[in-house]
């Protein structure tokens, strides 16, 4: 799935990677391109971990974890880092989430009877951001799907999401339905419309994924 | 200049005048950049039903985490929490109050509450349960939610530098809330890991400059790592 | 009025001066007291005017004259500037006006029929200080006072003065009066009278001025 | 690292895609830090019907005064204007039509901008011509105005430093309303006076992250002073 999202890459992007799948977008970006990485704890420029001779307990991510900043960098307070997401700064937002719709709705922070822990910086960036990518499986453990008609669970952000990303398909939202754009290798079309409860539109051709 | 001379003696006066049901606005994200030693004070100081707007509320025994060993917290303002065990328990027994903002929002509610703007409009939260009870209202054909600014009664915050008039600068992802609340204190209390002398500061680069700041502290820190990750060494 | 207003000082001020009489201000700043001038810009910590050898196009006052910096001086942006000043963080603000009335209502930047050039940061820094000192002559050359029930000409600001300075006197604005406190040295309780057009309380006692 | 790299070889190249009819939000502040080549470029290109948003108009013959010599402003959006005779002639005439904004109004509305708030509260104004048509709100018991806020089709801006990334610091009080125009524009613009390497300015002192930036080059600049005053020297 990250060398899929890493597809959707261009040059000079400055990309914000949510928790989980898509921080793993970073090992796939494709020679002679160049993105940057938006922490949204307020870093411009994330690198890779640390050593443990540069762990640096003041130089984190928004996941919490230990980073560095490449060369040419730039740092600065929570509310200078989300003026570049609410403002439209970010090229490119991937994260994670529970459910979306065909409304481009995406649930992805809080299941209710279960403990809430807060939705973090999730609600600003699909805000923010014109091009978000959607990085989930297609259906839970118990076969149920997650690209639905409607979300069930409470929103992160409404009508926001074009772009669906799932271990068997790539589909874009238009005009209140998926539309299958391409199947993950050796997945069937009927398998993606057995799982997709969601209105699809499955074109006449719908090629397997290519990757870089 | 003893009218600009921000420097207390003991963390004892740095945070002299909280009282209970006090709202106090902390600055860091997680484990990082806290200020660890005045949260320490408050809990010495065992004072009671405090608001504490922070993104996060700490760990286990670190951080924002210890105020809950005593109750001393009613209500956390924040955009994720519950990293520790004690939280869960007051929050599901209902000892503990929980107003979750998104990030982005929480930090420009503290920038706006030191800079005189009372509300704004947000496209974050619209059509999501954290737009309940609030206007909605369209520009330019996209809905807006209308959040209100907050203030503290104190602010606490962590720096890594200062001089004695109180202009700080943090250092790396350290900054983070840091100057955000320390421009929204009725009582800004800045603490710091080393006192340079004044004019040792670069203008241009200070990030709190002294007005904000009534309060200034040095103190040692444990600095704990939350997510210790580390690639291996070459 | 300069002097008189330099009484009103506290040790460890952050003060803003208008162009003008309040500029003369920091020349008499008692000894052994320190304030700090914020000039609405971007700086904190407004120093003397530069010499033929310091002079730096790139340090200038919100009047748009040469200046130093002092030791401890920060500079800013302009939206950090006014965060300061509308954030009410500023503890003094000495400006000029045209007008002041019995409500508190000042009138500085704007008189109709006259070329308007605008009203720079005086609308934010009338609307910003609880601490605010109205420097001007009691009346305008004709003789038409300029202490006013009702401020004849457009605003710069509504119920946001308590303190007036005149060449005349000091006065407090009270419940809808002017609060006769000071007389200028020389200067009579009815010449004030006779100058003041909105309500005037004189109390039994009008000391004069005493300057540092 | 080509995706990166915001230098531009010409100031033709800086202005490209510019047309009749655009808002340029503009930094500066009286003729402290000024974008002087950009300006003299958009007069170069002799494009019309320009709103510009930028706190002063420059003086007759210097700074954004040059626009006005060839009819070229359609409307200006500053706080403090008239510095030049050209200014007052166009305005008396009615070729020229002004909106007067507060300072710190006019800050707030590019920080906001480029930050997406589509709008905000102050006091500033209230009870004062400029209230007229805006909507008053009360907040814990005091007025306050509705501000609306601005984005540019252009930002020009006049930085000190920068490296290739767009990454900009300002020099002194010159750095005024640059980076809060720098944030606002479609296309953002920087001129400075030295291009430095990638990696030589400290991540934490950037006043302009290079996320803002999307054109950049090298000047060289008059500096022109408004009002010299000096002491006399020791």
């Amino acid at each position: 799935m990250a060398m899929r999202v890493a597809r959707e890459l261009q040059d000079g992007f400055y990309v914000n990677l949510g928790i989980g799948i898509p921080t793993l977008v970073a090992n796939f970006v494709p020679d002679g391109m160049e993105v940057m990485l938006q922490s949204e704890n307020g870093l411009l420029g994330m690198g890779e971990f640390p050593t443990d001779e540069t762990i640096d307990a003041d130089m984190i991510n928004a996941g919490k974890q230990t980073v560095t900043a490449v060369k040419g960098a730039s740092i600065f307070s929570s509310a200078e880092s989300f003026a570049m997401i609410r403002g439209g700064h970010v090229d490119l937002t991937v994260l994670g989430a529970f459910e979306v719709d065909v409304q481009g709705n995406i649930a992805s922070w809080m299941i209710p009877n279960k403990l809430i822990k807060g939705m973090g910086g999730a609600m600003d960036l699909v805000a923010g951001a014109d091009n978000i990518i959607v990085t989930m499986t297609h259906a839970s453990k118990n076969g149920d799907s997650k690209l639905l008609d409607t979300c069930s669970l409470p929103l992160t952000g409404k009508g926001c999401i074009k772009k669906v990303l799932t271990d068997l398909a790539w589909l874009e939202i238009q005009d209140g339905a998926f539309v299958l754009k391409e199947r993950a290798p050796g997945v069937s079309v009927e398998e993606i419309k057995e799982k997709t409860q969601g209105k699809l539109i499955v074109p006449d051709h719908v090629p397997e994924m290519q990757f870089n | 200049m003893a009218g600009f001379d921000k420097v207390v003696g003991s963390y004892e006066e740095a945070m002299a005048g909280i009282e209970d049901g006090m709202t106090i606005i902390a600055g860091g994200f997680g484990l990082c950049g806290i200020p660890e030693n005045l949260i320490a004070e408050i809990k010495k100081r065992q004072t009671k039903e405090l608001t504490i707007v922070s993104n996060n509320c700490g760990v286990d025994g670190f951080g924002l985490g210890v105020l809950l060993e005593d109750m001393q917290v009613k209500k956390m303002v924040s955009s994720y929490v519950g990293e520790n065990a004690l939280f869960e328990k007051q929050l599901l027994n209902g000892e503990l109050e929980v107003e979750l903002t998104p990030q982005g929002t929480l930090a420009e509610k503290m920038r706006a509450g030191g800079a005189g703007i009372p509300a704004f409009y947000t496209a974050t939260g619209v059509g999501t349960p954290i737009a309940e009870g609030k206007e909605v209202r369209e520009f330019n054909g996209r809905e807006y939610l209308l959040e209100e600014s907050i203030r503290g009664d104190f602010a606490i915050v962590k720096g890594w530098k200062a001089d004695r008039y109180g202009n700080v600068i943090y250092r790396h992802t350290a900054q983070n809330f840091n100057p955000l609340a320390a421009t929204a204190g009725k009582i800004t209390v800045v603490e710091v890991e080393e006192l340079v002398e004044v004019g040792e500061l670069d203008p241009a680069h200070i990030h709190t400059p002294g007005i904000y700041v009534d309060r200034l502290i040095v103190g040692t820190f444990e600095k704990r790592i939350e997510k210790r990750t580390v690639t291996e060494s070459a």
